[in-house]
């Protein structure tokens, strides 16, 4: 089956996220899309997965033109799609999840037989390696797993009777592991005799390897197509982002040795099965990454230093002081500051401007004698509108209109503003474009150099070693290794796997 | 007097001039506001006079607010009868009208210490029943249809509300005279009859074989009793009395199911409650020159037992009622002191 | 760009009031004497107990949580201050709104600390309150005697022609607006209803400031209850019963959502209006009693499909 | 063991202590004839909450179908009458649910705002329809189901446990009851996932409207009368049952038969503190106390998350 969309336009409003966009997927393939955020990938993919209707253009099928008024015709057509926010139902069980909206298929007088639909649903968590009773609530599932599941909720599509499938994956690596990764591509590579791909993500190397063509998009225009076979990385970024991607992505020369101080260090914290017996330091001017699979228990311990969840045991010490176990409002009268991955949940308060999400950790600095002090609080906000480079239409914009990247460096400004010395990043360039991340990075240097400590968990291994000034590794909720990474003498990759699995 | 003579009043006044009558009550929703609005309405109509109702639904911010609207609306050319929503709503309601120099009645509520004669000419009068009379009287016709033996239970109105204070000390009245009644509990079923019908339920429960009666507040609750008694297999083994003189009631005391009620004939105090003050406006009586026995009087209610049921049930609900306005004080059963 | 961001929340932010003009337009064309200056005092006068139970109520909606004590807290608030006059003069006041806050406290630990659903929990509370007010009053409206009524003046007096309840209704209506817009609570608030997870992880101390809210809401019902009982010259166990709906009404049609975050006190200001002048304005007008439940509910529909801003909820429940 | 289950557990062995005529057949009859008109509000409204919605309508709708009730028995009351009007309870309210439900999802209305002023618009037309009055129905054939008795139970138990095990079937077997529990765990995923919302959400306030409907028949049947404030009390208990049965107000997470185990909960409290001699003034704070305890003791384990 060829799917073709051509001249295909989507607009929102005044907004234009798509402009005569024209792509082909044939049987077989796997074609690569690439773009910085709000290039436009996203709304193209939920054109073809039935979910938003453009405004104009063709979309056509084997050359049959196509209208899908919802998921369902998409589906019914062999179309699938794996989307880019979690997607799963929390109280519903997996194979609940996995068949939602597909229920008919398993029904019989009008009920629905959750024997057969839960045996269905096992096979089909088979094919992504994925282990688990189908009959769990989503919700007792690791933010991996629940992509995996979704991995496998878009494989069920096979059993389906059409003949030829197409699966669009939107960034569903930027949860994953490598060994997931692994798993999820080797599922794609099995299934391409009967199914096409398209594959989004924001790390170009993966799109190199696993596509056959690589579409490039920019303003919701596809301005570039080309085969996998021969492409460098470097040369999809200059399409994306107009310049020439920096030898130096991880900025190592801009690397400085950390201070002698001390400001964070962990003694024998622990908590049950997750993580044990932590001890470490972080040094003001440091960058810190923490390095594990999933399972490790990096996360879990990232939260609990900033108190977002309780350790059982062991104690925390800020710039010397011996602190009781946190709380984040203790945390952060002490300093620290918490950037987590889950942004649109944690990070930030979606609906609110984005003054007042710069001001939300530190309200302080907006009162003046009568109170809060609005005039205060949008100056303060521009100014870190400018100093961080947020691209935003003002302070008064809802932050929820705002990229994954910008809204990001809105977040990390709400810790700066906060005077925050020791900031724990959690995946801080999750679902940010290549072009966004430079700049998250050159934040993180400039930060470095001004005294600030740094916390890591980072979205690669490439980028733990390539921003870090040590890496601590964690497997199964223990420090199995201590490894120095230098500019100019970063680590490999496989000297850290080693202690990793 | 120009009421009897005239029934049209609404020709004696100039053109413009005719007065607002105006029903002040609780709600609609309930038989005797209800009925109490259609005595209004043929007042209304009997003598040619707009009419308005308003209900306070239990809001005594709202009634009196109201009141106060039609006051300005009518730059207080208005008769006001009302039934106000708690005692204490009468003083604002009772000064608002006199301000405007509206010509007010009160019913049932009050502050003890307020006082038609202190409020000069306008605040004609204030009209209730002996809630602790009837309360008694319903009691006492209780014992008798038990033998004046055996246990008794009783369903109190809302906790607080004045009315069913004033009708549990009826009964506690009554329980202290017979000797050989005891009350075994007191429960408060809130003027419902769904509630009614669960407590008695677990009355069944708890004082199995040991009651022979139930008091109620109010007619509402007595239905609801009567229901669980009846559910139970027990209709007409247990003395029921109620309060209120509603259709339902009156008919289950013809068919034997309840020993008592008490009618206030609503449909009379929503049209009295109008004919005295508008007989006021009209100059036809003075209510300065009225002594104060009749400025603050109780009326009499009818008991309504086995002997009269069918015959109050025939002149009240299946013909219309009449309207019973020419002698204001046929029904007058003394000052309330 | 920036001009366009604001425009259509601005508009939205404004629909009430002008929803409160039309409606307002409509009563005084069909009864002129509406308006008359004598009406306006009226109104707003009958306004100022509901608008304090509703200011109160603001604060707990806008964590996008409800507070059904409310009526027994008034209750409980109109019961202590008509106890307490006569052997402690006008400090019965801030006795009674003392308590108040106590009840809402109490309301606060249960959800806070005890984590049962505010629905659930300010229920139950409320349950308790009105135990407590019908034990307090041996179950009986509580008459403010006439000697005391001197202490009942700065309510039900006037100043300047005008009562000076509207005086009171305006000191709380300002504090209410202030410690809503101006403070760091107020502020933490409505982030909380908008996003509890990222306040949270913001490091501002969620349960205190539900803590706090719930107790403003308290304060604010029991200084209600107080004027209640003070024009009523009594205080009546279950005086405030009926008040439940109106003020959720008042607070969610003058603009705060249900569902937190948005919203405030000055906009239930609005809201309290809308509802007094529908519920008078009818009565003027003569609409008959039976169409005016309808006619309330319709247009309560009505003013919230026409005002409420959609795009700041992205799921409608 | 749920928590509810616990806690009704708990609460029938303390009053039986106090009093062993509790658990006669005697009472345990009356229990649960005495809870059908409340579990059958508590069902439907079970629906409108775990979609994370709210009806606050219960006692308008209750109003309403009651009325047209008595209005149709008026005119027979017998059985072709007594039929004709529990069908027209019902339909009446599914026509106000499915209004309240169009409402909400045409207009986009949050469902505690579209309620309460359906709470306000059917309480005034049954006013409007009844004048105020009382329709008594005493001899109405409607009346078989709360006093003829079945093995030892009304009627009425029998129909309402009938219904109920139709219900449970619907919620947890049917795709009608997966969608409402999906559209409550994340509307936003539902609609990717194709469901039709609109139509769901709609369905639901309108079969919640016909289980009002029913038990206002119910009511009807069992006080022998019908007029506008039969329903008076019933909002707040049957939300507090649902939510002591586990039913989460947020969505997504309860059932029908959490909401069973809530009303009996409630009922024999209610039932309890009678039997216990709690005096009148007190027993709604009495109840106050023991439902914080109930919802506390079961949320006590539920450590993270949002609760509003
Ligand atoms: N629901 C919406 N309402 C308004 N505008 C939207 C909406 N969805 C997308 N857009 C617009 O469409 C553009 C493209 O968005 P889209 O999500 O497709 O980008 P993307 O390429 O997927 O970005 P990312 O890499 O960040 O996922 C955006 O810039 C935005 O302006
Ligand atoms: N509701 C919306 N209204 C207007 N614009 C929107 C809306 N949602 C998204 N956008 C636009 O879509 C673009 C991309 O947004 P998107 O959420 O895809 O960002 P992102 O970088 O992909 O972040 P993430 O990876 O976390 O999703 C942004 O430029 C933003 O302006
Ligand atoms: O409803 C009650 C009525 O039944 C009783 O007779 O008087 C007081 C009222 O509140
Ligand atoms: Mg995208
Ligand atoms: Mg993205």
């Amino acid at each position: 089956m060829s799917l073709k969309l051509e001249n295909v336009t989507k607009t929102y409003g005044p907004v234009t996220a798509l402009a005569n966009a024209t792509i082909e997927v044939h049987p077989g393939e796997v074609v690569g899309l690439v773009g910085e955020n709000g290039a436009g990938k996203s709304t193209l993919m939920r054109i073809l997965a039935g979910v938003v209707q453009p405004s104009s253009g063709a979309f056509t099928i084997d050359g049959e033109p196509v209208r899908f008024s919802g998921t369902l015709d998409a589906n019914a057509a062999g179309i699938g799609m794996v989307y880019q926010e979690q997607s799963l139902i929390l109280p519903l069980s997996i194979a609940e999840n996995m068949y939602l909206g597909q229920e008919r298929r398993f029904t019989k007088y009008g009920l629905i037989d959750h024997a057969a639909m839960r045996e269905a649903a096992r096979r089909n968590l088979e094919k992504v390696q994925l282990d688990i009773d189908p009959v769990r609530p989503a919700s007792e599932l690791t933010f991996a797993e629940r992509q995996m599941v979704e991995l496998a909720k878009a494989l069920t599509l096979e059993e389906r009777d059409v003949e030829r499938l197409v699966i669009l994956l939107d960034e569903p690596t930027s949860v994953l592991e490598q060994a997931e990764i692994d798993v999820l591509f080797a599922r794609i590579r099995a299934l391409k005799d009967r199914a096409s791909f398209i594959f989004v993500s924001h790390r170009l190397d993966e799109v190199l390897e696993i596509s056959d063509r690589i579409y490039t998009m920019k303003d919701g225009e596809v301005v570039d197509e080309r085969p996998a076979a021969g492409a460098r990385e470097s040369d999809l970024h200059e399409v994306m982002v107009g310049r020439v991607l920096e030898h130096n992505f991880y900025l190592e020369d801009e690397q400085e040795p950390p201070q002698d101080s001390v400001a964070l260090e962990l003694r024998g914290l622990g908590s049950g099965r997750a993580y044990r017996n932590i001890n470490l330091t972080l040094h003001a001017g440091e960058v810190l990454g923490i390095a594990g699979v999933i399972g490790s228990g990096r996360e879990a311990l990232a939260r609990a230093v900033f108190g977002m969840e309780r350790p059982e045991s062991g104690e925390i010490v800020i710039h010397g002081k011996v602190e009781g176990i946190p709380d984040p409002s203790v945390a952060v009268r002490k300093g620290l500051g918490f950037v987590p991955s889950e942004r649109g949940i944690e990070g930030m308060v979606p609906m609110l401007p984005v003054s007042e999400n710069i001001s939300l950790a530190n309200l302080d600095s907006i009162t003046g004698p009568f109170g809060l002090d609005r005039r205060r609080e949008t100056a303060l906000a521009r100014e870190w509108i400018e100093r961080l480079r947020i691209k935003t239409p003002g302070p008064a914009a809802p932050i929820r209109s705002l990229s994954g990247g910008n809204q990001q460096k809105a977040v990390i400004a709400k810790w700066l503003n906060a005077d925050s010395r020791i900031l724990v990043l959690d995946h801080p360039t999750r679902g940010v474009d290549v072009g966004a991340k430079h700049e998250v990075f050159s934040l993180i240097r400039e930060l470095c150099r001004e005294g600030y400590a740094i916390l890591l968990l980072a979205d690669t291994l490439a980028e733990t070693i390539g921003l870090s000034h040590r890496v601590l590794v964690m497997r199964d909720g223990e420090i199995t290794a201590d490894i120095p990474a230098p500019a100019g003498d970063k680590p490999s990759q496989t000297r850290i796997v080693e202690h990793m699995v | 007097s120009v009421l009897a003579t005239m029934p049209l009043v609404g020709r004696v006044f100039a053109q413009g001039d005719a007065p607002l009558l105006v029903n002040s009550i609780r709600s609609l929703s309930n038989p005797y506001h209800a009925a109490w609005n259609a005595g209004g309405e043929a007042f209304a109509s009997r003598v040619g006079l707009d009419y308005v109702t308003l209900v306070t639904e239990g809001d005594s911010e709202k009634g009196v607010a109201d009141i106060r609207g039609i006051l300005a609306r009518t730059g207080g050319n208005a008769v006001v009868n009302v039934d106000p929503n708690d005692a204490a709503d009468a003083r604002p309601i009772v000064e608002a009208c006199v301000e405007a120099g509206a010509h007010v009645m009160t019913q049932w509520n009050k502050p003890d210490d307020l006082h038609p004669w202190d409020m000069g000419p306008n605040y004609v009068a204030h009209m209730s029943f002996n809630g602790e009379q009837y309360g008694r009287t319903t009691a006492e016709v209780l014992f008798e249809a038990m033998g004046g033996q055996g246990g008794i239970l009783a369903l109190g109105g809302t906790l607080s509300n004045t009315v069913a204070i004033q009708r549990r000390a009826g009964l506690e009245a009554a329980l202290a005279d017979a000797s050989g009644v005891e009350l075994l509990d007191y429960q408060v079923g809130d003027w419902q009859s769904s509630k009614a019908y669960d407590i008695v339920n677990t009355w069944l429960t708890r004082f199995s074989g040991q009651f022979g009666g139930i008091w109620c507040a109010n007619d509402d609750m007595a239905i609801g009793a009567l229901e669980a008694l009846r559910v139970n297999g027990m209709s007409g083994q247990v003395a029921i009395t109620g309060i209120d003189g509603i259709e339902t009631a009156v008919q289950a005391v013809i068919d034997g199911e309840m020993v008592a009620t008490v009618s206030w004939d609503p449909f009379w105090q929503g049209s009295i409650g109008l004919a005295i003050p508008l007989r006021a406006r009209l100059g036809e009586i003075d209510p300065e020159s009225l002594g104060k026995d009749k400025r603050e009087f109780y009326a009499k209610g009818v008991v309504v037992t086995a002997e009269n049921a069918q015959a109050f049930y025939e002149a009240n609900f299946v013909t219309a009622p009449e309207l019973d306005v020419d002698d204001i004080w046929a029904r007058y059963a003394g000052p309330i002191e | 760009m920036t001009a366009t961001f604001p425009s259509r929340g601005q508009v939205l932010s404004a629909a009430p009031t002008v929803f409160l003009i039309l409606l307002t337009a409509i009563i005084v064309l069909a009864s002129p004497g509406f308006f008359s200056g004598s009406t306006i005092l009226v109104i707003l006068a009958d306004s100022v107990v509901l608008f304090t139970l509703a200011a109160g109520l603001s604060f707990v909606i806008l964590l996008g949580s409800i507070d059904l004590s409310v009526p027994a807290v008034a209750s409980l608030g109109g019961v202590i201050v008509a106890m307490l006059i006569p052997s402690i003069g006008l400090a019965a006041y801030p006795a009674a709104i003392l308590a108040g806050a106590g009840a809402g406290l109490f309301s606060g630990l249960v959800h806070v600390l005890l984590r049962v659903p505010s629905f659930i929990a300010t229920l139950a509370t409320g349950g308790i309150v009105s135990g407590m007010a019908l034990w307090l009053s041996s179950s009986r409206t509580v008459t403010i005697a006439g000697e005391y009524r001197h202490v009942l003046d700065p309510v039900i007096g006037d100043s300047f022609g005008i009562p000076r309840i509207i005086l009171i209704g305006a000191v709380v209506c300002l504090i209410g607006v202030y410690i809503q817009r101006y403070t760091k609570f107020g502020r933490a608030i409505r982030a909380i209803g908008a996003g509890e997870s990222a306040v949270r992880a913001s490091g501002i101390h969620v349960g205190r400031q539900k803590l706090i809210a719930f107790t403003i809401a308290g304060a604010f019902a029991a200084c209600g209850g107080a004027l209640l009982a003070a024009r009523m010259t009594s205080g009546n166990p279950a005086g405030a019963e009926q008040l439940l709906l109106p003020a959720i009404a008042a607070v969610l049609v003058g603009g705060t959502a249900i569902t937190g975050g948005t919203g405030g006190v000055g906009r239930t200001v609005v809201g309290t209006l809308i509802v007094i002048v529908m519920r008078i304005g009818m009565t003027f007008m003569g609409v008959d009693v039976f169409a005016q439940q309808i006619l309330f509910g319709s247009v309560l529909i009505c003013a919230i499909a026409l005002t409420l801003d959609r795009d700041l909820l992205q799921i409608v429940k | 063991m749920a928590p509810p289950l616990i806690a009704l557990i708990v609460a029938t062995i303390a009053i039986s202590l106090y009093n062993p005529s509790f658990l006669s057949a005697a009472n345990l009859g009356r229990v649960a004839s005495i809870s059908a008109i409340p579990v059958l509000l508590a069902v439907g409204a079970t629906f409108v909450i775990i979609m994370g919605s709210i009806d606050l309508s219960v006692q308008g709708v209750i109003a309403l179908s009651a009325a047209i009730t008595a209005m149709v028995l008026r005119v027979d009351d017998g059985a072709l009458g007594s039929v004709l009007a529990l069908g027209a309870a019902v339909v009446t309210g599914i026509a106000t649910g499915a209004v309240s439900g169009l409402l909400h999802t045409l207009l986009r209305i949050p469902s505690f705002m579209v309620t309460l002023g359906m709470w306000f618009v059917s309480a005034g037309l049954a006013t409007l329809l009844l004048g105020g009055g009382t329709i008594a129905v005493r001899s109405a054939d409607l009346r078989v189901l709360i006093l003829q008795r079945v093995f030892g139970l009304p009627l009425s138990v029998w129909l309402v446990l009938a219904i109920v095990a139709f219900a449970a079937l619907m919620q947890a077997r049917s795709r009608f009851g997966r969608y409402v529990v999906a559209i409550g765990g994340n509307e936003e995923i539902a609609k990717l996932s194709g469901l039709p919302i609109r139509r769901t959400r709609a369905a639901v306030f309108a079969i919640a409207g016909g289980f009002y409907g029913l038990a206002a028949a119910l009511s009807v049947a069992q006080l022998g009368q019908g007029n506008v404030d039969i329903g008076d009390g019933r909002l707040f208990t049957t939300i507090t049952a649902v939510v002591l049965g586990g039913t989460s107000l947020t969505g997504g997470r309860g059932g029908v038969l959490n909401s069973v185990l809530g009303v009996l909960l409630v009922t024999v409290l209610g039932n309890g503190m009678i039997l216990m001699g709690v005096p009148p003034y007190l027993q709604q704070a009495v109840l106050g106390v023991l439902i914080i305890l109930a919802v506390a003791s079961s949320t006590a384990r539920i450590r993270e998350g949002v609760y509003k």
